[in-house]
C-alpha cells in the first residue's frame, strides 16, 4: 500500500482528526490530531491489511515561528513493507502528546528521549523521566531557544587557551631562575659579566 | 626548565648485561630452592636433628628444643619461598603462554623474554599504596589475605617433591591437604564481607558455594587412590604405585581414569581457575572480592592463586600419576641406597634429584594444561557450576568409589587384573593424546600456519 | 537517579541494589545498570543510559551539511561506515541527487568490509563477557587486517569519513582489490571454507560445550517482542524475523547482489535466544564476505562523486533514510528549512532502542546472563547516546 | 568547580622530577616494567585501546595488562570523550586508584574536547577533573601513538622518586 491509501484509510475512519497527507516531496507525511494519536496508532497497528507493527522513528522538530514542536512518527509495516509518516503539532508552551507507549514498546524510549531534549510532555507514558541528560539538568537542549548554561556543577564549558596556561608557567620558570639567580650584577655594564662569573659558585 | 631527554624508541636487541642477568636468574632461582629444600629435608628428621646438634656441640634439652625450632623455621623459610617464587614465575609463564595463544608477543622488554617482569610485579606491588576502604571492617580486611596465604602455605606441609624430600610425611597427608585447602574459602569469605563492597560480596559468596561444594567429589575422588593404596600418607601412596605408566593408579583402574578428572575438575574449581573462575569473573564481578584490595595485600591473593597451580597440580601427580617413581628405580632399591650414615652418599643424592625432577615434569605438565584451558575455556555459570558438582561430580565420584571397592577384591582374587587394565588404558590414553596433537596440526595448517602476521606494522 | 530508581524498584528485606557500570568492563562503553538483585537473581536492571551523550544531533544544526560528516562517524564508531552512508543518503534524498554506480558499489564493499570488523569485535567481545578472554584477541588480529584495508582506502582506522554527499572521497587504490580478495579467502576460506580464519574462531568458541550451554535459551526475545520493541539488524533477526533492509528495501548497489538473510534458528535452545543473535553475526560475516567478492567484481568504470554544489543547500523539506548498519536498521530522519545548515538531524540507532527492552527482560535472569544479554545485543555506547 | 586550586595537591598533581638515586633507579625499573591500566574506554578511543592490547601493539610487551578495578590499576589511560554526566564518575575512579597513580588522556576529546566543541553535554577536557600526566593527541590516536604515549610514561615513572608519589596524610602538609 502507499501511503495514500493507508492516508485514505485514516481519514476515512478518522475524519477531520487526520489533516491532509502533505504533497508528496519525498517523504509525506499527514498531521494528526493530539488527541487522536493513540486511536490512529492503535487501527494502524491492528487493522488487517495495515499491521504497521514497527515504530520506526518517533522523534520531534521545534518550531519556534509556528509556536509548535512537531512530534514525528515513522511507521512501517514488516508484513506489508509499506509505511506512513504521522506528525501531531503541540503548544510549544506546555507541549503535551498522549503516549502511544501501548501501542508501542518501542515508543517508551523515544518517547523519554523526546522529553529529555524537547521537553514534550506524554500523558500515559508509564516512566517518563529523563534518559540522556542528568536528572537536574535545565533546559531541553534541542529546542532551538536552548541557551547553554556554561557548564555543569561547577564543571566550566570553556577551554582556556593552551597558551595562556603556557605563559604563566614560563613566568612562573623566569621568576624562580630569577630567585635562584646570584645575586644580580651590580650595574648592567658591558663589563659586568666578567666579576660576576666568579661570584657563582660561592653562591 | 632544560628539555627533558629522551629515549630513542628504536627498536634494540636487550643488551648483554640484561641478558647475563636474566639467565643467571632463570637457571638459578627457579632451582635454588628445591635443591635447598632437598638438603634441608633430611636435617628436618629426628635423626639429622641429632647429628646436627652433635655436631654443634648442643647438649641441653631446651637447646635441642630451640635447634628444632630454628630447623622447622628454615624449611619453612625455604618451602613459603619456593611457592613464592613459583607462582611469580607461573604469571610470567602464563603471560608468555597466553601471548602465544592470542598471537600476541607477551612481556618481552624485562630481560630476556621478559623473564623478570615477575620481578618488577612484585616490587612494584610491594611499593603500592595499600588502600583500605573508609567503609570496610578494617581489621578483616586486612587479615583476610593472610588465612589465603597460610592455607597454601600450609599444604606445602605433607606436598611431597621426591622420594625422601617431603616437609613432614604424616600418615593423614591426604586428610590434611584437604582440611588446609579448606581454610582459602575462610580468607575469600572475610575478604568479600570486610570489602563492603557488592562485587565483593558476590564473588565472596560465590566462592564460599564453589568451593564448599567441590570439596565433596574432590574429598570422594582423593579417596580412590587412598582405597587402592590402603594409606592416606602421601609418600605411602606414591610407594604403592611404579615409575611406569601401567604401574600408575590412573590407568590402573578404570575408575580411577574418571576420578582423576572428578579431581581435577574440583581442583579447578577450588583454585578459581577458569571454567570456574566466577569468585573473580571479571566481566562480571569487576575483580570479585579482590575489588577493593591494592597493593601487597592483593599481590599475597595472587600469589596464592597462582601457587595453587603448583599445589593441585602435585596433588593430583601424587594421588594418581605416580609422584616421583622414576621408571626402572624402584622406590626400595634408593632405600637401599641410603645406608646407615648421617649424610647418605653422593648415590643417594642423585637419584633424589631424579625423583625431584620426574615429580616436577609431571606437575609442571599439568600446570600447563590449567594454563591452557584457562585461555581456552569460557566460564560457566553460577547454577551450571552447582549442577556439575551435585549432580554429575558426586555421582560419579561415588560410583568411582563402589567400583573400587569391587576392583580391589577382583584384584586381590586376580592379580593380573590391574596389569591389563593398566596397560590397556595407558595406551588408550596414549592414541587419544596422538589423535589431539593431530588435530591440533591439522587445526594450525588448515589456517595456514600460526604464525603471527606482523607483516603490516 | 539513584533514589529514584530505589523507589521504583521497591527494594527492601533481601534485595540489593548494584551499580552495574558505568566504568566496567562488559558494559560496551559508559553504560550503567541499575540493578535490583536478590542474590544471584535479578529483580530488574533498569539502564541509565547518556554517559556519552555528545549531543551530536545539535552539532548537527549548528554546522553545515558536509560538516556534520565526520561527526556521523562517532555516532557509531565500531561501524562508522554506516554512519556515514545513512546520513549521506538522507541529505541525497533531500537533493534528489542521484549517486554513480562506482560510488555505489564503493559504498557497498566499504560497508561490508565494516561490518564484518564491526561483527568480529562484537563476537569478540561476547566471548570475553562470557569469559573466554582469547577469541577477541583473535577477533582483534583479523580486525587489524580490515584496518589496514580501509585506511589504504580512506586514510582512517577507526572514524574513516569516507563517503561523502553524493559519492565517495576517494577512488579504489591500486592494487587494493587484490589484496581484498586475498584477506577474504584469509577470512572465509573461499573455495575451502573449512580453511579459514572463521572456521577456526567456530572451532575455537561458537561450538564450545559451555559457550552452548551458557547462551542457549538465555535471554529469549520473542518474534512479537522484538518487533514491538522495535530490535533491528542481526537482533531482530535472531528472533526469527526474516528482514534484512539492503534485500526488502533495497538501496544502492544492494539490487545487484546475491547474498543469503541468515535467520536466527534456535540452534543451541530457542528461537532468539543469546545464542542466535550471536551466531547470525557469525554467519552475516560470511555473508559481507561474498557481497564484497561480487561487488569488487561488478564493480562499473565511471566517476566516484556526483556533481555536489559547493554549499550544499536543499530545499525545504525532510527525508528519512533507511540503512542496514552492523547493529541493524539505521535511519537518519533530516529537516531541511531551504538554508545551508540542517533544520534538524535525527539519528534513530539500533542499540538505543535495544536498551529499552533490557528493563523488561531482566526480571528472573541472573546477572551471568546480562552479561550476555548486553553483549549478544551488541549495544555500543554512542550509538545509545549519541 | 575541580580546577588546579581545589584539587589536592598531594596527589599528584605537579609532576616532580628530582634525583634519584641508584636504589630508587632500581625501585623504578621495576615500576615501569610493571604499569598495570585501567580499563577505561569511554568513547572511540576505546576502540583504538583495545586494539593496542591486542595482538599488533601489544602493551603486554612493557608489563602492561589491563585490571578492570582501579585499586590494582597504575594508571589510568582516558580513552574518550568525557561528558558532564561521566566527569563525576571519572573523578571517582581516580580517586580510587591506589598511588602512585598516573592518567594518560588518549585523544582529542580527552585531551581538550576535541570535535566536541559546540556541544553542550561535553567537559571540555579531562584535566579539568583530574591531573594528567600524558597528553597523546588524535581523533583517535593510533595504536602506535599510545604505545609513544606509553612510553613518555614510562620515561616519566623512571625519573621520579618514588617517594615522592606517596600519599601523605592529609594533615602532614
Amino acid at each position: 500500500m502507499t501511503p495514500t491509501e493507508i492516508h485514505e484509510r485514516l481519514k476515512a475512519r478518522f475524519g477531520e482528526a487526520v489533516g491532509p497527507l502533505s504533497e508528496p516531496k519525498i517523504d509525506p507525511f499527514a498531521v494528526v490530531k493530539g488527541e487522536a494519536i493513540v486511536e490512529v496508532a492503535r487501527f494502524l497497528r491492528d487493522q488487517p491489511g495495515l499491521e504497521l507493527d514497527f515504530c520506526e522513528d518517533l522523534t520531534a522538530v521545534d518550531w519556534p515561528k509556528r509556536n509548535v514542536v512537531e512530534v514525528v512518527y515513522h511507521l512501517f509495516s514488516y508484513r506489508h513493507r509499506h509505511g506512513i509518516v504521522l506528525k501531531v503539532e503541540a503548544d510549544r508552551a506546555a507541549p503535551r502528546v498522549p503516549s502511544v507507549e501501548g501501542v508501542w514498546k518501542a515508543a517508551n524510549w523515544m518517547e523519554r528521549e523526546v522529553y529529555d531534549l524537547f521537553g514534550v510532555e506524554f500523558p500515559g507514558h508509564p516512566d517518563l523521566r529523563r534518559v540522556l541528560l542528568p536528572d537536574d539538568w535545565e533546559g531541553h537542549p534541542l529546542r532551538k531557544d536552548y541557551q547553554e548554561a556554561g557548564g555543569w556543577h561547577g564543571i566550566g564549558n570553556v577551554r582556556e587557551s593552551p597558551l595562556v596556561e603556557l605563559r604563566r608557567l614560563d613566568e612562573v620558570a623566569m621568576a624562580e631562575a630569577a630567585k635562584n639567580r646570584p645575586p644580580p650584577p651590580p650595574p648592567p655594564a658591558p663589563a659586568a659579566p666578567a666579576p660576576a662569573a666568579p661570584a657563582a659558585p660561592k653562591a | 626548565m632544560a628539555p627533558t631527554p629522551t629515549r630513542p624508541y628504536a627498536p634494540k636487541s636487550t643488551p648483554k648485561w640484561l641478558v647475563a642477568l636474566t639467565l643467571v636468574v632463570m637457571l638459578t632461582v627457579p632451582f635454588l630452592f628445591p635443591v635447598l629444600i632437598l638438603f634441608a629435608t633430611p636435617l628436618d628428621t629426628p635423626a639429622g636433628l641429632d647429628a646436627l646438634a652433635r655436631w654443634l656441640g648442643v647438649t641441653s634439652a631446651s637447646g635441642r628444643d630451640a635447634l628444632t625450632a630454628g630447623a622447622l623455621l628454615v624449611v619453612a623459610f625455604l618451602f613459603l619461598n619456593f611457592g613464592a617464587i613459583f607462582s611469580g614465575m607461573c604469571v610470567w609463564w602464563e603471560r608468555r603462554i597466553a601471548g602465544r595463544m592470542q598471537s600476541r608477543i607477551g612481556p618481552n622488554r624485562q630481560g630476556l623474554g621478559g623473564f623478570l617482569v615477575w620481578i618488577a610485579d612484585a616490587v612494584k606491588f610491594l611499593l603500592k599504596e595499600d588502600l583500605v576502604p573508609a567503609e570496610a571492617d578494617s581489621l578483616l580486611f586486612r587479615i583476610a589475605p593472610y588465612f589465603v596465604l597460610t592455607s597454601f602455605a600450609l599444604t606445602f606441609v605433607v606436598l611431597p617433591f621426591g622420594h625422601s624430600v617431603i616437609m613432614a610425611d604424616l600418615n593423614v597427608g591426604v586428610f590434611y591437604i584437604t582440611s588446609v585447602t579448606a581454610l582459602t574459602v575462610v580468607g575469600i569469605l572475610i575478604s568479600g564481607w570486610s570489602s563492603n563492597s557488592k562485587w565483593a560480596l558476590f564473588g565472596g559468596m560465590r566462592s564460599a558455594a564453589q568451593v564448599i561444594s567441590y570439596e565433596i567429589p574432590a574429598g570422594i575422588a582423593v579417596f580412590i587412590p587412598v582405597l587402592m593404596a590402603g594409606t592416606l600418607s602421601m609418600q605411602g601412596i606414591i610407594r604403592a604405585q611404579g615409575g611406569a605408566p601401567w604401574e600408575w593408579f590412573i590407568f590402573r583402574n578404570p575408575a580411577a581414569l574418571v576420578a582423576f578428572f572428578v579431581l581435577f575438575t574440583s581442583q579447578l574449581a577450588e583454585a578459581n581457575r577458569t571454567p570456574f573462575d566466577l569468585p573473580e569473573a571479571e566481566s562480571e564481578l569487576v575483580a570479585g572480592y579482590l575489588s577493593e584490595y591494592s597493593g601487597f595485600r592483593f599481590a599475597l591473593f595472587f600469589m596464592a592463586e597462582f601457587g595453587n597451580i603448583w599445589v593441585m597440580s602435585a596433588l593430583a601427580t601424587t594421588l594418581f600419576l605416580g609422584g616421583w617413581q622414576v621408571p626402572g628405580m624402584p622406590a626400595q632399591a634408593i632405600d637401599a641406597l641410603r645406608g646407615g650414615a648421617v649424610v647418605p652418599p653422593a648415590a643417594w643424592w642423585g637419584w633424589q634429584l631424579v625423583s625431584m625432577a620426574v615429580f616436577a615434569t609431571k606437575t609442571l605438565l599439568l600446570g600447563n594444561v590449567v594454563i591452557w584451558l584457562r585461555w581456552t575455556l569460557p566460564r560457566i555459570r553460577v547454577d551450571q557450576m552447582m549442577t556439575l558438582s551435585w549432580k554429575y561430580l558426586v555421582p560419579i565420584g561415588f560410583a568411582c568409589l563402589v567400583f573400587t571397592l569391587f576392583w580391589q577384591l577382583g584384584a586381590a582374587a586376580a592379580p593380573g587384573l590391574e596389569l591389563v587394565s593398566g596397560v590397556a588404558l595407558s595406551l588408550l590414553f596414549l592414541a587419544i593424546v596422538v589423535a589431539f596433537l593431530r588435530r591440533v596440526l591439522k587445526n594450525v595448517s588448515d589456517v595456514r600456519g600460526d604464525a603471527i602476521d606482523l607483516s603490516n606494522w | 537517579m539513584q533514589k529514584l530508581i530505589l523507589r521504583r524498584v521497591n527494594a527492601g528485606g533481601d534485595e540489593m541494589l548494584l551499580n552495574f557500570g558505568p566504568q566496567h568492563p562488559s558494559t560496551h562503553g559508559v553504560i550503567n545498570f541499575l540493578v535490583d538483585t536478590d542474590g544471584e537473581v535479578m529483580r530488574k536492571a533498569v539502564p541509565d543510559v547518556g554517559y556519552l551523550h555528545r549531543s551530536i544531533e545539535k552539532i548537527g544544526e549548528l554546522v553545515g551539511y558536509p560538516g556534520f560528516m565526520p561527526y556521523t562517524d562517532r555516532i557509531d564508531y565500531v561501524a562508522a561506515m554506516f554512519a556515514n552512508e545513512g546520513y549521506a543518503v538522507a541529505v541525497e534524498r533531500l537533493l534528489k541527487l542521484e549517486v554513480p554506480p562506482r560510488a555505489q558499489y564503493l559504498r557497498a564493499v566499504s560497508c561490508e568490509l565494516c561490518r564484518i570488523a564491526s561483527h568480529l569485535v562484537s563476537v569478540g567481545t561476547m566471548a570475553t563477557d562470557i569469559g573466554a578472554t582469547t577469541p577477541l584477541v583473535h577477533a582483534l588480529r583479523e580486525r587489524e587486517r580490515i584496518n589496514d584495508l580501509i585506511e589504504e582506502l580512506c586514510g582512517a582506522r577507526l572514524t574513516y569519513n569516507y563517503h561523502r554527499i553524493g559519492g565517495v572521497a576517494f577512488d579504489l587504490p591500486g592494487g587494493w582489490k587484490e589484496k581484498v580478495l586475498a584477506y577474504l579467502d584469509h577470512l572465509d576460506g573461499g573455495e575451502t571454507p573449512s580453511r579459514s580464519m572463521l572456521a577456526e574462531f567456530d572451532r575455537l568458541i561458537t561450538y564450545n560445550e559451555i559457550y552452548l550451554k551458557r547462551l542457549g535459551a538465555v535471554a529469549v526475545i520473542p518474534r512479537e517482542m522484538a518487533v514491538g520493541y522495535g530490535l533491528v539488524g542481526p537482533n531482530l533477526r535472531g528472533s526469527g524475523v526474516d528482514w534484512d533492509v539492503r534485500r526488502d528495501v533495497p538501496y544502492g548497489a544492494y539490487r545487484d547482489f546475491k547474498f543469503d538473510v541468515p535467520v536466527g534458528r534456535g540452534i543451541a535452545g530457542k528461537v532468539g535466544d543469546a545464542f542466535d543473535r550471536y551466531w547470525v553475526r557469525v554467519q552475516e560475516m560470511r555473508e559481507s564476505a561474498r557481497i564484497v567478492r561480487q561487488a569488487l567484481e561488478k564493480i562499473p568504470e565511471g566517476e566516484f562523486m556526483a556533481k555536489v554544489p559547493r554549499r550544499i543547500k536543499p530545499e525545504a523539506g525532510e527525508a528519512l533514510s533507511r540503512v542496514e548498519s552492523a547493529r541493524g536498521e539505521m535511519a537518519y530522519y533530516v529537516v531541511s528549512d531551504g538554508t545551508d545548515k540542517a533544520y534538524r538531524v535525527r539519528a534513530r540507532t539500533g542499540s538505543y532502542l535495544a536498551m529499552g527492552i533490557i528493563e523488561d527482560l531482566s526480571p528472573g535472569m541472573m546477572i551471568a546472563d546480562l552479561v550476555a544479554l548486553i553483549a549478544s545485543l551488541d549495544v555500543v555506547a554512542p550509538e545509545i547516546d549519541r | 568547580m575541580a580546577s588546579r586550586d581545589t584539587m589536592d595537591q598531594n596527589m599528584g598533581g605537579e609532576v616532580m622530577l628530582s634525583h634519584t638515586s641508584q636504589l630508587d633507579k632500581l625501585i623504578n625499573l621495576a615500576r615501569t616494567n610493571s604499569l598495570h591500566y585501567l580499563l577505561f574506554g569511554l568513547a572511540c578511543c576505546g576502540i583504538e585501546l583495545m586494539q593496542t592490547g591486542g595482538p599488533r601493539a601489544d602493551l603486554d610487551r612493557f608489563g602492561a595488562v589491563f585490571r578492570a578495578s582501579p585499586r590494582q590499576s597504575d594508571f589510568m589511560i582516558v580513552a574518550g570523550t568525557l561528558t558532564y554526566k561521566m566527569a563525576e564518575r571519572c573523578k571517582l575512579l581516580y580517586d580510587q586508584m591506589s598511588e602512585p597513580k598516573y592518567v594518560i588522556s588518549m585523544g582529542s576529546c580527552a585531551n581538550c574536547g576535541g570535535l566536541f566543541q559546540l556541544a553542550y553535554s561535553v567537559c571540555k577536557g579531562v584535566d579539568k577533573m583530574i591531573p594528567v600526566d600524558v597528553y597523546v593527541p588524535g581523533c583517535p590516536p593510533r595504536p602506535e601513538a599510545l604505545t609513544e604515549g606509553f612510553l613518555r610514561l614510562q620515561d616519566l615513572v623512571m625519573r621520579e622518586r618514588w617517594k615522592d608519589k606517596r600519599r601523605r596524610r592529609p594533615d602532614a602538609a
